[in-house]
Parts: C-alpha cells; structure tokens; sequence
C-alpha cells in the first residue's frame, strides 16, 4: 500500500482518560492515519490502552472513560464527506456505527447473546440500519453472510451455545459485514481460539477484506501473527503509541527499543532460541 | 513409534487413559479425554506436550498430579505404583509438584506470599520448626529472583505483578524440593514480554535441581527450544513423539505438521524472506 | 361454594331482596366472628353457626341468666313444664298453632322426636343421660329420667332445640349433617350463604305475632378485634360482642353507638389446693391464698387489664348482682383494693416470715408460678399487675405463658400452682352449675390423673360441699337450694381454692341508627352477647325499627 | 430430558413436602378435641361426656402402626381426602381449601405478578440508568423491604380505611352489595377490596426484585454482547431490553417461583389483618382451633402449589434459556 | 481489605446497626422496669416516660430496650445456625461432590421449596413451650436453603480454583483447605446470608408475634407489636406505643441491607456506583474544558 493513498480514519491526539479516583491515563496523544482497504496491526502488552483506543474511535467507551482531547475523523468513501466522529450523538451516532465502522470483539461466545438465535441476532442489524428490507430479504442477506464466511447456512437458526467458538466467531465476522462497512475493528478476535482455528479465520478476513476492500485494525499482542497479515503496524506501549511503520520496516529495523524487546519475545520456531537461556545449559551439558 | 528409553524414569506413565462420563438428561455418555499415554520424565530432562485445545493435556497433567484419577492405566514413581492415600500420597506429594496456568487464579487472595511459601515447607517436613520457616521462605524467594525477599514476604498477592505471582507460584512448587515438575501453560496467562523471562528461571531451576519436568504448552517454538522431547497430543491420544528439534523441524504425523503450518512464524514466510532480499540484508535475527 | 347467580339480574342487596313485604323493614348487619364460615346449620353440631340456635331452631323455654333463680323461663314452643316429685319425669305441654317455615304444622311429636333422636343418637346424647320421650297428646310430651334430673332442666328446656320430624327422620347421620336448608319455628329462615356473609330473613308466618320487627339479619365475618372495632365505629355493624377497649372514648361523639357491659364469668387464681389429691407449693396452705386474696387491688386489676369493666365478686361464686337473695349474708364481696396490712398478717399467724422482702416457711420462700395462654393479653396483663401487687405483700410471682393446649393438659392432670381462668356459668341463672362444675368431688381427679380441664381443676373436696349439692339438685323448691348454697358458700369462701379476681366484662356492642329495643341497663330482657344462644334470639325478636 | 430431570426432582420434592405433613404433626403433641373442647368451653360447661362423644365424632381412637397410617393418608390424598377440619366441622379440609385457595389465588397472585412486574421493570431502568438519580431508589426499597408487613398494613387500613375512608376495612367484597359470581359487579368490587391490600403487598416485596433486578442489569451491562449490541448501532431501548434486561431477567425468573412460597407466606399476615378470606385466613384460624389437619391439608396445597409454580417456571425457563434446553 | 470499599451508604448501614446493638446491649441496663405497672396508661410521651405508656402504664422506652435486645438475639442465633446449616449442606456438600453433594443439594432444593412461614407456623403451632431458643431454631430451619445454594455454588466454582488445586497439591488436608483456603473467600457470601437471615428471623418473630405463635417470656419487637395491636394502640391513638417497634425493625433491616450492598459491592465491583457518580461530575467539567 502506497502513502499516495487515501484516509478513511484520521486520528489526531486522541486522549482517553479514565476518570477514578487516581485517573488513568489510558490513551494519550495517539495520532495516525488508516488508509482505505488497510490492515493497521496495533499491538503491545496487557493494559496499554489497546481496548480503550479501538472503543474511542467509536464512542463505545462508558463512564468513567472519557475523551479528554483530540479528534477523530471519518472520511466516508461513500458520501464523500469526512465525519467528525467525536461529535456524533444520539441517533447520528447510533446510524454510523456499524454501518460504517463495524467491531469484532474478543469472546465471541461472549459477543453473541446467547439467549436470542443468530437468526435474530443477524436481523437486528438490519432492522436497525436498513428497515425497508422484507423479513425474506434479511433472511437471504443473513444467509449469504453466513456462506460468506463459511458457515453452513442451515446453522442461522442455532444458538450461539450450539456453535464452536471458531464458528461463533466466523458468525461474529459475518455480522461486521452485513453493511459493508468501510473500516472493522478487530479486538484480539482469535485470542480464545486455538492455532489451527485462527490460522482459518485469519485467512478468512484475508480473504474478505481482499474481496470487500475494508480497511480492518486488527488488535493482538501476538506480534508474529501481526507481521503475518498486517500492511502497517502501531505499537503501544503505557497509552502511547510508540511506533508506527509497515510489518517489513518493523520487522527489519524497529526504531523503538520496546519494539525490539517485543520482537525478541518470541522465540523462532525453526530459528535458533535467541533471549531463551536454556540453550546455555543445553552447551554446558 | 518406539518409546525413548534412555534411562530409568523418575516418572513413568503407562497406559494412562480418562474417561469422564457426561450426563445430558438421563442419557450418560462416555468422552475420552485421554487413551494410552505412555512416558517417563526423568531427572534433568524436560519432555513437553503439545497439542490443540481440549486434546487432554491438561487432564494428564492433572492426573500425575493426583488431583484426578485416571480410568485407567497406571502412574509410577521411581518404578513403584504410586500411593493415593495417607502416608504414600503425602510421599508423592512432596515428590511431585505442579505449576498451574493462571498466575492470579493459583494463589489466595487471601493469603501472604509467605503464607504461600510456609505451608508447603511445613506439610513436607523439610522445616521442622517455626523458626526455620522465614529464613527458608525468604531463600525460597530469592531463588525465583524475588529480591528483596523480605518486601515480598507480607505482600498479598493483588499487589504483585502476574510475573511476580508466577515467581511465586514456582518457589511454592519448589518448596517441597520435589523430583518432577508439572507446568501445565506455566506462562500463556502472561504478558508476552516477560514470558520468557519467567521460562528462563523455570530452566535455569530444573537444570539446578535436575528437575524431571513435564512442560504442557501449545506454543511449538517455546516447546521447541525448551524440552528434550516433545510429545503431540491430537484427541486424547499421543500422536507424535520424538526429540524436540525432531518433532518440529521434521513433523511426521498430519496434525503436528498442521499445527507447525498455523504458528505463525515470520521468519520463514515468503513475504519476509522477500522483503529481505530485496533490501539485500540478511533475516534479522530477533528472537 | 358459589351459591348465587348473577348479580346483574338481581337487585342490589340479597339479603332483604328476596323476601317480599319486608323490604321496608330495616336488616341489621351482625359481627359473627372469625371467619370463614362452614356451611352448618345443624343445630346438633358443635359447630353450628351462629344465630341458629334460638333464632331458626327454637328451644321450649327461654332461660335469662341475668335473672335470679326464681324467676319463671320465658315460654316458647313449650307453655308449661311439671316435674314430678323425685326429679325424674318432666311433662312439658307444647305450644300449638306453631308452623315450621316449610308450612308443616309443628306439634309435640316433633317434640318426642327431637329427645328420641338426641337419647338414640351416642354422639348427641353428650351427658349420656338424655331423657326418653313419650308422646302424651298432641300437646303433651313426658320426659323420663334414669335419675333424679332437676337440675339438667334448663338443658333440656332451653338449649334442647325442636326439629321438624317430617324432615330429620330422613336424616341418616344426625351429626355430620350440614343441614344446609334449614326448616325451623324461629323468626328468621335462612337466606342465602356465602363463606363470608349469609343472611337471615323475617319469618312472615312467625308464631309471635307481630314479630319480628326486622326485615332480616346478615352475619359478617371479621378476623378479630381490630376490624370489629374499624366495621363497628364506621356504622357498619348494628350488633356484636367484641372485646373492644376504651368503648367510652371511641363512641364519645356517637350518640347512635351504645353498649352494655353483662359479665358473668369470674375471672380467678385457679389453685391446686388439695394436697391430699397430690397437689405441690405454697398454695396447698389456705393461709396463703387467703393472702393473695386480701393481697390483690382488684380496682387497679380492673383498670389496666379488663379496661376498668371489671366488676366486683364474691368468694361466694355467685353472682354479687343477680343472686344477691343466694349468697349468704355475712360473706362480704371481695376487697376491690389492696389490704396489705390484712393479707400480711394472715401470713405471719401461719407462721411465715419476712427475709429480702419474701415471705418464707421452712426456709422455703413464698414462690408461685401463675400458667396464662400465650396471646390472652388480658390475662397476661393481670398476672403482670398481680406480679407487682403480690410483691407489696411478699409473695414472689412466676408468670409462664403456655399455649391453650398446654394449659389445658396442666389443668387436667392438675400439674399446676395457679393458673388464671374464668368461672363458667351454667345452662340456668343457678349457682348450682359453678359449684357442681368447680367444687364437686366427682368433677375431679388425683393429680397425674385425667379430669376435665373445665371442671373442679383446683382438685378441692369436701364431703360437706358434696352432701348439699347432692341436696340441692335432689329439690325444686327454692329454700332448701338456698340453704345448700349457703353451707357451700361458708365453706370455699373459708377455703378460697379459687382465688377470685373480679367479673370480667362481656361487652355488646349496639348501633342504633336503624333498630331499637336492645337490651339495656334497665331491662336486661336477654343476656345481650351476640355469640350467646339461645339469648340473641331473644333481642333479634325485639327488635324494632328505630323511629 | 431437562424436562424429565426437572419433573424427577419435583416428584421427590412433592414426596418429601407430602411425607413430612405426614410426619410433623405425629412426631409433636397436641390434640385437636382439647380445642374444639376450649371452644365449647366458651359457650357453657363442657361435661366428660362431651369430650368422648367429641373423639368418637372426629375419629381420634386410633392404633394403627405408623407404616399403615401413612398408607392410609397417601391413599386418602389420592382420592383427595385430606380429613375433616375441626373449625369447618363436618366441613371436609379439601372443600374449605377449594372455597379460599381462589380468593389467595387473586389476591395474591394478581400482586406479585404486578409487583414482580414492576420490579423487574424499575430494576432494569435503574440498573440501565446506573449512576443516576435512580441509584436513590435503592436506599428506600430496601426501608420498604424490612417493613413488617402487618405493621405497614394495619397503618395503612388506618389512615387510608378507617380514617380517610378511601377503601373498604376489611373482606373480600361488600357482602351487602354483591354475592360471588363471575360478572361485572362483583369482579369490580371483589377488585376494589383487593386494592388495599395488595398494596401493601407490592410495597413490601418490590424492593427485593428491583436490586436483584437492577444488580443483575448492572453486570449483564458489562457483558460483551450488550457492548455489541451497542456497536451493531442498536437503538438503546431495543439493547436495553432484548440484550440486557433479557438476560439479566433470567435470574429473578428462578427467583420468582422460589419467592411465590414467601409471598404465600406474607399473605397469612396480610389477609388476617384484611379479614381477607383466603388460605393465609384459614391458616390463621386452623391454627388458633389446632385443626391439624386442616393446617396439614393448607401447608400441602401451599407447598404444592409452590411445587407447580416452579415446575412452571422452570420449564418456562427452559424456553426462555436456549443453554439449558439441551444438554452439552 | 474491606475498608477500601466502605462508602458513604455503608456507614450509615454500620452506624445505624452498631446503635440499635448499643441500645439493645446497654440499654436494658439504664431504662425502668419494662413490665412495670402503673396506673397512668396510655399517657403520651414525656420526660418521665420518653415513649409514653401502654394500656397498662407500662414504660415504652423500656420495653423497646428489651424487645431490641430480645429480637437482637433472636436476630443473631437464628443468623448463627442457618449460617451453620447453609455452611454444612452447601460447603461440605460442595466440596466434598460425589453423591453426598448430590444428597445435600436435593435436601437444599427441597427445603427451599417448602414454604418457610407456613412451615413455622405449622411447626410452631405444635410446639409447647416456645421460647427463644426454639423459635430460633425454627426460623433458622426454614431459612438456611437458599443461602446453602448460594454457597454450594460458590464452592464448587472455589473448588476448582487453582489455589485450591495448589494447596491440594502441596499436601494440605481437607480440613484445612475448607477452612483455610475456601472459607476466607466465602466470607463476603457468608456475611450477607448471615445479614439476610438475620432480617429475615426479626421479620417472621414478628410476623408468628402478630398471629399469636412468637416467642414466650422474652420481650421482641414482634411481641410489642403484637400487644400494641390487641390494645388497639392505633385505633386509640397510641402511635407512640405502636409505631417505635415497628419502625426499629424497619430501621434494623435498613441499616443490614444498607451493609449488604457495601459487602454486594465488595463480591461483584460493577455493581459500585460511587465513583461513577464522580466521573460523571468530572466528564462534564472536562468537556466544558475541551470546548472552551
Ligand atoms: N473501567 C476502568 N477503570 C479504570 N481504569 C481502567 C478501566 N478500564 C481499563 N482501565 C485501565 O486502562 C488501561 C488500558 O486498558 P485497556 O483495556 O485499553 O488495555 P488493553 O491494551 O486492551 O489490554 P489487554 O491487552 O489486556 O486487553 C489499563 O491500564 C487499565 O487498567
Ligand atoms: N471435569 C471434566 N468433566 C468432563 N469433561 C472434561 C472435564 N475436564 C476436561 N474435560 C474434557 O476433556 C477434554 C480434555 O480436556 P483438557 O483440559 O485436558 O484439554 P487441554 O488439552 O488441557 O486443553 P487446553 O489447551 O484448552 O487447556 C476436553 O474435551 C474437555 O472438555
Ligand atoms: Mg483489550
Ligand atoms: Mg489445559
Ligand atoms: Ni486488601
């Protein structure tokens, strides 16, 4: 992806504070820029602000987070208009969300209710965004999603309990779909998932965003697996982001020290053992 | 596939299997979680097991550590059944200790770190006097690098950090001076930047105390590197086994080459192996 | 049971609706107790409603107990009763002209019938000693029985009620039957019944000429003191007996609301006073009730737990008001205050002395525990006051509230210091009945034994007492009652094994906004208590619409 | 099969609620022909004879073992016969049950349905609104909660019957003015009676529904799929209500069923200081008359009919919950 | 620990039950003879009499001081044993599985199911003498299910904990693990059924008071209730006599339930509301900031 090309999402200072007794400083003055049809990794460790960034860019955060200065930009392809995002409210706000940004969140078992069928979970979307759609116009619609995503569409009456997590989760992209969206956040999507089931979703999103051209931000403190299917990535460190560059620049010459001590975190699975110690003990044997 | 049998086993596990019977109403059905394992940890040496999720690494681990029974076969300690009861399972106890996953589930809310450290030092006789305990606490501590020990002791666990609680949990394991150590996911729960360095202690312990260690992960590069065998579970059953470097470099069995294509490994992707040479340098090597 | 129809086709109130020419006179509403109600209107059953007795069923003569002895019963479906000389046979001459409300003519083979059916019958036949029948004429019944009888007299005259042959013969099981649709002589017929209200209604074709002068009565339930006292000051009940307190006050600005105060149980320290029977404690010793007798201020007694209704007693046991002319003249009624000075000495002449302000015997101080039923707050509010009155006169009290079952089982094995009661009155304005009931060998039994908890619980016995009763239920004639009751009375109120406390009240509640003719202070026609029968009868019959 | 499990426990349960009638009043002391005998006592001098021919009318004398007593009383509940009540006598225990199980069934079950209602549906805005000034409402729920009912209830038919004389003191329905039957005017006026009471009925029982209401909200609030529906651009009330109230509701569901037992419970206080002709009446009276059996026959339809609404509700929940229909 | 969590509503919850206890504990000792007759009934409060008088010029302050210790007592025995009884079937139960969980837990669910105020009353009709100790008992025996529910689940979810598990590893005996390493986390559980129970058993006293079954020979709020309402206290005017115990139960059972949200709060930190009120605050402030 070249620089030449265009924003969807421009973020500028963005400060979120958590406002407790000692406030947080979760988010501070994080600027970038995503461009259309991008995958931005953003990566880091536990409790950098990774979760309270991706919920400020769609005003998903709750009291006692709050937005203490920046702002957030959307350029909307489709109107040609850029967004202020930040001032959104009420049913403005609720008509922008997911119909332009849609989010994938971690637990998928935890992000789908689990009392109501994905039938009417899917429907939802649509009587929410697009009413006109007959109750059979939804139905197809869902049921192409589910295809589209490579479930067997016989499943759309089940309950979330009755799916796999890897399925929930395929069901949970589906739904980020439904109104094509131009940008999904993805909150460590595969976290719960074992390696065989996420390599699967992994190139499942490949595989979309390479058909629907969305732009995704993809959160993990996995960082090989970011280095696998990110263009950019941005590393957080303490609500600051520390480092933005493509995979290969990161790859091969990280400017920031914690990028570094992250990269040597993880031990190559065919390469020699690096940091690991052991190797050490293995020569003196 | 033969069994490595180089020496005699601290440990051996013959033929273990588990069965857990699931009731749906008044239909009872039978899940295997484990079939025919077999293995000996021996002393100095690490075997690791790997495999997906749900594929009964953890009920193995839960098995040798007496806090399940098996269905069947058997577990040996120093080529003697093992005791289940009484005297002999206090015995085996003291003989083989376990590290579990969850670094803030493992310790009491409730409890100092030297509460933690005390109890197991008393229970297995290796202190005999109160006095004794502190001093033996506070070694404890110093061995897992947690200095000074003395502003470790009273602290209760929500004010350490999840490597420090590890720590801890290690040095609770050790206490006892066990000959095996179970480590089922000892460091998965952990921020990824000190991961390794909680598995660098727990390697520089075992090769001091020439631990026999079962290492349970599902992350192949840090089996790779830190076990002398590997073993790859796939539903319940052991479908690989064989040096480490062995099992990873040169997979055999379906899914361990499964398993080896899903980790993502930059290193050998095509993407950054053209990268590399179209900048004309070499692969850096970070890990 | 739903019995009614709809109430849209019907007119507003059921219970004067459906009896026409009555709807002008005035249906006066009655309290009746905790509800629901059973459907029973069998007057043989223990558990009878109420207002059956007297007003569907009628009794042969009306005994007022607010009359002294020797006054006649008022005659109903019988004109006129003889015994012969021994006590054994009673003629009674049955009234003629009466109709049961089905239109069938009573006559006194319905009389006969009624005793057959009680003597045959083992379950009605309670005293095992009911009177045969003999049909005479049509007017005329003879009663047999097994044994001199005088004083089951009123029993048989007045709380006998007549049913029509015609109907009961096909009965089969006199004592289940709920007689849902009764047929009687009375002046009200039964209405209509629900288990939270029925109503009576005026019998047209009622013997008494002219009577009675209401259209009707409904009875209502109510769930106890409180909602009797909200119904009854809100106007919405014209006749009731509850225990309300402080009436005065609460009908101060109501000149419609009036009451009457017509006690007549004695409320008492029931001893177990004869050690030779087996009773335990100080209170075997006569001096020692004598004490708590003189010790306790009835007046303050009276105040605080009976709301000053309280009236005087005698040691007598009869009724200072009604039986004045039957109590012997030298016994005095009981103190109404305290004479400490009195009830000490009589301590010390027996011997007792004074140690940390409790008087001893023997080294054994003077300790009584007093039984009261949980929940009779009137009588647990007494033994507090008693508790304080008693300490002025060095006696210690132990108050146990028990539960009634309890208090009955330490009545009737006679495991028991004192315990708190009344004194029932009998079927008859008689003081015979208290003193057969309370004072005869034979209603007794040794301690640990099994005695009627209702009867002679204090296990007294005296040959002397027994000798008059006997003499006085073996007579009818006036003088030589008068003479028993008079030996009687000289020695329990000597012997005290019944401390008496005071006449406890017996409150009626009237309103008068809509009928008249209550009972009242001057003409105590009836005993007024709503729950009485065959009594209430009585005032329902004289009932007018207020003008 | 949850069905069957559910059913299996309910047999037990029904077993053991039916065995344990059995055994209480056996295993303690106490006679019901003493009470009827102090009721008479009231009216006139009670002779020996009067207590035997009592016995032999209610079938005291007997000398069975305990095994063939209770043969016999399960074969007598088969066939519906719970015994003859001393206070309603000859009256049979099921006829009186049948005369006031409905007045509770309306009373009662009319307010706890409004009050579960109103509770569930206070709690669920209060906890959706967490931080506002419904937070407030908390601290005075629970006051109402630990009222005494019967305290709350006599105040209330003071200042609202007896004095401002806005409803009626007492009773089920104007005896004068209606008669049982299912029209219009007694309906209306049967509803008029029930007003007060029920009341103080939802008063002092809304409170437990509404915290445990709101607190369940208030956790399913940080669950992850209220926080999708939130994203998916849902409108709040539809978030509100088919993602969180509708889990979070499912807890006070089983809570319910276990509740109604109280709420029984509650109404014998309630009823008797209404004169309200219900079962807690007839308690109340089976109780002051040591009618045992009557007491035994109303504890069993009261625990039975605890039993049904739980079955009830448990296989509603069953719907209501797509997790528990199938075992996995 | 729990210091940290105390907010303002719990303070007033502590302060408002630690008085009643003082007043209840020291009280009896400074007041008149609370069964003292006298004949001024019925007399509005005074100096001499700071609640008025009964019907039978009884002191009211003084007989609220007993009730209160009397209730207090019935309060914390019936809080004690159900706590024991919930404690046997739930945590034993829990911990121990197998069939004796299986046992326990179908006992629980059975006694859950029985109606508890009927059951009393059943259960309290039959018995003769019914003082304190057994009308605790009753109480407490229709009230420990649904508290041994709560903790059963609670154990089973603690007893697979992998502190649990840890300690079972080092060797430690059942005992000990129940007492030492699960019965600490179950105290927030325990303290709010024991608080629950407690409220429940002054509560039905003083509903079995109402109907005539309540405890004999020991002064209780439900007892006064009881005699206040068959003096027809109300009706005659007698708030003074009426109202207090009343409200003292009411004031009781606010002061606990105020103490179970602060120990709600400490088992499950969203239902905290503190601070959000502060953050609002704060957001507001900080946006005025942005915009200006
Ligand atoms: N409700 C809250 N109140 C106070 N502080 C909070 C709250 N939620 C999060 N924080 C703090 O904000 C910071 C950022 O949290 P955030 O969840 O965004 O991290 P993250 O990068 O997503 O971590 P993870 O990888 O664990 O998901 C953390 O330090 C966290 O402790
Ligand atoms: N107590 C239990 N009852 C029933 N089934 C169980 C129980 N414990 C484990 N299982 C089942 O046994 C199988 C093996 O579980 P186990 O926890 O050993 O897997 P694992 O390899 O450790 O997985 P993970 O990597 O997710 O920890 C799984 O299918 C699991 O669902
Ligand atoms: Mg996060
Ligand atoms: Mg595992
Ligand atoms: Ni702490």
């Amino acid at each position: 992806m070249s620089e030449s090309q265009q924003a969807v999402l421009t973020v500028r200072d963005l400060s979120i504070d958590y406002l407790v007794a000692e406030p947080v400083r979760a988010v501070q003055s994080v600027s970038f820029d995503l461009f259309r049809g991008e995958i931005l990794g953003l990566a880091g460790e536990s409790g950098c602000g990774k979760t309270t960034l991706a919920y400020g860019l769609n005003q998903l955060h709750k009291p006692p987070a709050a937005i203490t200065g920046g702002s957030v930009i959307f350029h909307d392809a489709e109107t040609g208009r850029a967004v202020d995002v930040l001032a959104l409210a009420g049913e403005k706000l609720r008509r922008f969300r997911w119909a332009k940004v849609s989010m994938v969140f971690q637990g998928a078992m935890n992000s789908l209710n689990p009392v109501i069928s994905i039938r009417a979970q899917l429907a939802d979307v649509f009587a929410s965004h697009a009413p006109d759609l007959s109750r059979e116009q939804r139905l197809r619609r869902s049921e192409e999603l589910l295809e589209l995503v490579g479930v067997d569409r016989r499943r759309i009456s089940a309950f979330p309990h009755e799916l796999s997590g890897g399925m929930r989760q395929r069901v949970m992209i589906a739904m980020a779909l439904a109104l094509d969206p131009q940008l999904m956040i993805m909150d460590e999507p595969t976290t719960a998932l074992d390696v065989v089931v996420q390599r699967e979703i992994l190139d499942e999103i490949l595989r979309l965003r390479q058909e629907l051209g969305f732009a995704v931000i993809f959160i993990t403190h996995d960082l090989p697996l970011l280095l696998e299917i990110s263009d950019r990535i941005a590393v957080m460190r303490r609500g600051e982001l520390v480092e933005l560059a493509t995979a290969e620049d990161l790859y091969f010459d990280p400017q920031h020290d914690y990028t570094a001590t992250l990269l040597s975190s993880f031990p190559s699975l065919t390469g020699d053992a690096g940091d690991f110690v052991r190797a050490g003990y293995q020569e003196r044997r | 596939m033969t069994v490595i049998k180089e020496q005699s086993g601290v440990l051996s596990v013959r033929e273990l299997g588990k069965d857990y019977r699931l009731r749906d109403g008044l239909r009872v059905s039978t899940l295997r979680a484990v079939q025919d394992v077999s293995f000996d940890l021996n002393r100095g040496r690490t075997v690791a097991l790997v495999g997906q999720s749900g594929s009964g690494k953890s009920t193995v681990a839960r098995m040798i550590a007496q806090l399940e029974r098996p269905t069947r076969g058997e577990i040996l300690l120093s080529d003697r059944p093992v005791g289940r009861r009484g005297a002999a399972l206090r015995t085996y106890r003291a003989e083989v200790q376990m590290v579990f996953q969850d670094p803030f589930a493992s310790l009491n809310p409730f409890h100092t770190i030297g509460h933690h450290l005390e109890r197991p030092l008393m229970i297995s006789g290796r202190v005999r006097s109160r006095a004794a305990v502190r001093p033996a606490v506070l070694e404890l501590l110093e061995r897992v690098n947690l200095t000074p020990a003395e502003t470790f002791v009273d602290r209760r666990p929500h004010e350490l950090s999840g490597g420090q609680r590890q720590r801890v949990a290690i040095a609770r394991a050790l206490a006892p001076r066990p000959k095996v150590l179970i480590a089922d996911e000892p460091v998965s729960m952990l921020d990824v930047s000190i991961r390794l360095g909680v598995l660098n202690l727990l390697a520089k312990l075992q090769q001091e105390e020439r631990l026999a260690m079962l290492y349970i992960t599902h992350d192949l590069a840090t089996a790779r590197h830190f076990s002398d065998e590997i073993l790859v579970m796939y539903r319940g059953e052991v479908v690989e086994r064989g040096p480490a470097d062995e099992v990873i470099l040169n997979p055999q069995a379906e899914f361990t080459r499964a398993l080896r294509n899903a980790s993502p490994e930059p290193a050998t992707s095509s993407r950054f192996l053209a990268e590399a040479a179209r900048r004309g340098v070499p692969m850096p090597n970070h890990t | 049971g739903c019995n009614a129809g709809s109430n849209l086709d019907q007119g507003s109130s059921p219970g004067s609706s459906s009896s026409p020419g009555s709807t002008e006179l005035p249906v006066i509403t009655v309290g009746g107790g905790a509800g629901p109600f059973a459907e029973n209107f069998n007057p043989f059953s223990p558990n009878v409603m109420t207002l059956v007795h007297g007003v569907i069923y009628e009794p042969l003569f009306y005994f007022n107990q607010l009359k002294p002895i020797d006054q006649a019963p008022i005659p109903l479906l019988g004109t006129e009763y003889t015994w012969n000389d021994d006590g054994t046979v009673l003629t009674i001459k049955v009234r003629t002209g009466v109709q049961w409300s089905d239109g069938t003519p009573m006559t006194a083979k319905d009389v006969a019938f009624t005793f057959d059916l009680i003597q045959k019958t083992e379950e009605l036949n309670t005293s095992g000693h009911s009177p045969k029948s003999k049909l005479i004429d049509d007017s005329t019944v003879e009663l047999t029985f097994d044994r001199p009888s005088f004083a089951e007299g009123p029993n048989v005259l007045g709380r006998t009620y007549i049913v029509p042959e015609h109907l009961w013969s096909k009965i089969k099981d006199p004592v289940t039957e709920p007689n849902k649709k009764p047929v009687g002589t009375g002046a009200f017929m039964m209405d209509s019944f629900t288990q939270q209200s029925y109503a009576l209604t005026r019998n047209p074709e009622y013997w008494q000429e002219g009577k009675p002068g209401i259209g009707g009565v409904r009875v209502i339930t109510l769930s106890g003191n409180q909602a009797a006292t909200d119904k009854y000051l809100a106007g919405e009940i014209d006749y009731q007996s509850a225990a309300i307190p402080n009436l005065d006050q609460l009908i101060k600005n109501k000149p419609e609301l009036t009451y009457l105060n017509t006690g007549t149980a004695q409320a008492a320290l029931f001893t177990c006073a004869n050690a030779e029977l087996g009773c335990e404690g100080p209170q075997t010793d006569p001096a020692v009730r004598r004490a708590l007798y003189l010790g306790m201020d009835r007046e303050q007694l009276s105040n605080l737990a009976f709301y000053k209704l309280g009236k005087p007693v005698s040691p007598a046991f009869a009724l200072p008001e009604r039986d004045r002319a039957f109590i012997e003249p030298s016994i005095a009624d009981a103190p109404w205050t305290a004479d400490v000075a009195a009830a000490k000495k009589a301590l010390e002449d027996a011997g007792y002395q004074l140690a940390d302000g409790v008087y001893a015997k023997d080294g054994k101080p003077l300790r009584l525990s007093i039984k009261v039923v949980s929940g009779w707050t009137d009588f647990i509010t007494a033994v507090d006051t008693l508790k304080q009155q008693f300490a002025a006169i060095g006696i210690e009290i132990v108050p146990q509230q028990v539960s009634v079952n309890e208090w009955n089982s330490a009545k009737s094995t006679g495991k028991f210091q004192l315990v708190i009661d009344s004194l029932g009155q009998g079927p008859a304005p008689d003081p015979y009945y208290v003193y057969n009931n309370f004072f005869s060998t034979e209603a007794t039994d040794k301690v640990g034994g099994n005695a009627n908890p209702y009867r002679n619980t204090s296990r007294f016995s005296d040959p002397a007492v027994d000798a008059a009763l006997t003499r006085a239920a073996g007579s009818n004639d006036i003088e030589i009652k008068r003479a028993a009751y008079f030996e009687i009375q000289k020695i329990i109120s000597a012997d005290l094994p019944y401390v008496p406390l005071l006449i406890g009240s017996t409150l009626t509640e009237f309103n008068t906004s809509k009928v008249t003719g209550f009972p009242t202070e001057d003409n105590l026609y009836a005993f007024p208590a709503a729950w009485a029968a065959p009594d209430n009868a009585q005032v329902l019959v004289n009932l007018t619409p207020a003008p | 099969m949850y069905v069957i499990r559910k059913l299996g426990f309910y047999l037990v349960a029904a077993w053991a609620a039916i065995t344990l009638n059995f055994l209480i009043p056996r295993a303690l002391p106490g006679s019901p022909v003493d009470a009827m005998l102090a009721k008479l006592a009231l009216r006139g001098p009670v002779t020996d004879e009067t207590r035997t021919s009592i016995e032999k009318m209610l079938g005291t004398d007997t000398d069975q073992s305990l095994a063939g007593q209770y043969l016999d009383y399960l074969a007598g509940l088969f066939r519906g016969d719970l015994g003859v009540s001393v206070t309603f006598f000859p009256g049979q225990v099921s006829q009186v049950i049948v005369d006031s199980l409905p007045w509770t069934l309306w009373l009662v079950g009319l307010s706890t349905v409004i009050t579960f209602v109103l509770g569930v549906g206070i709690g669920a805005v209060a906890g959706w609104r967490r931080g506002t000034w419904l937070d407030a409402l908390i601290p005075s729920t629970a006051v109402l909660q630990s009222i005494p009912y019967f305290w709350l209830a006599l105040i209330f038919v003071y200042l609202f019957a007896v004095n401002l004389g806005w409803f009626p003191i007492s009773g089920g329905y104007d005896v004068n003015l209606v008669r049982p039957a299912w029209d219009y005017p007694f309906i209306a006026n049967a509803t008029y009676y029930a007003l007060l009471p029920a009341l103080t009925i939802v008063l002092s029982s809304i409170g437990g529904w509404l915290l445990g209401m709101r607190n369940m909200m208030v956790s399913t609030l940080s669950e992850d799929y209220v926080l999708t529906a939130e994203a998916k651009g849902l409108s709040p009330v539809r978030t509100m209500i088919t993602y969180a109230a509708r889990n979070a509701v499912l807890p006070s569901l089983s809570g319910f069923a276990i509740s109604l037992g109280f709420v029984v419970s509650g109404s014998i206080v309630v009823e008797t200081v209404f004169s309200y002709p219900g079962i807690g009446f007839t308690m109340l009276q089976a109780v002051q008359n040591n009618d045992y059996a009557l007491m035994q026959g109303l504890f069993l339809v009261i625990t039975l009919s605890v039993l049904c609404a739980n079955l009830l509700v448990d296989l509603m929940y069953g719907f209501l919950d797509p997790r528990t229909r199938a075992g996995h | 620990m729990f210091r940290s969590y105390l907010n303002r509503k719990s303070v007033v919850g502590f302060a408002v039950v630690v008085l009643i206890f003082l007043f209840g504990i020291v009280g009896p000792f400074f007041v008149q003879d609370p069964l003292a007759i006298d004949n001024l009934g019925m007399a509005p409060p005074s100096p001499q009499h700071l609640l008025g008088t009964t019907q039978t010029g009884q002191d009211v302050f003084a007989q609220l001081a007993y009730a209160t210790r009397g209730s207090l007592i019935i309060g914390l025995l019936v809080g004690a044993m159900a706590l024991f009884l919930s404690f046997l079937f739930g945590v034993l139960g829990g911990y121990a599985g197998g069939w004796l969980d299986e046992v326990f837990s179908l006992f629980t669910n059975v006694v859950l199911i029985l109606p508890g105020l009927p059951l009393m009353i059943v259960i309290g009709s039959y018995v003769q003498q019914k003082g304190i100790l057994l009308i605790s008992l009753v109480l407490a025996v229709t009230s420990w299910a649904a508290n041994a529910r709560v903790l059963r689940a609670q154990t089973l979810s603690l007893r697979n904990r992998d502190y649990v598990l840890a300690a079972r590893v080092a060797g430690e005996n059942p005992v000990r693990i129940i007492t030492v390493e699960i019965l600490p986390n179950l105290l927030p559980v325990m303290s709010s059924s024991f608080v629950f129970a407690m409220i429940w058993a002054i509560l039905g006293e003083a509903g079995l008071a109402f109907i005539g079954l309540g405890v004999v020979g020991t002064q209780t709020w439900g007892s006064m209730l009881a005699y206040a309402q068959n003096g027809q206290a109300l009706t005659l005017g007698g708030w003074w006599w009426f109202g207090p115990p009343g409200a003292m139960i009411a004031l009781l059972g606010m002061g606990l339930a105020l103490i179970n949200f602060a120990i709600d709060e400490v088992i499950n930190p969203r239902l905290r509301t503190q601070h959000l009120h502060r953050a609002k605050k704060l957001i507001k402030s900080s946006r005025r900031e942005v915009v200006a």
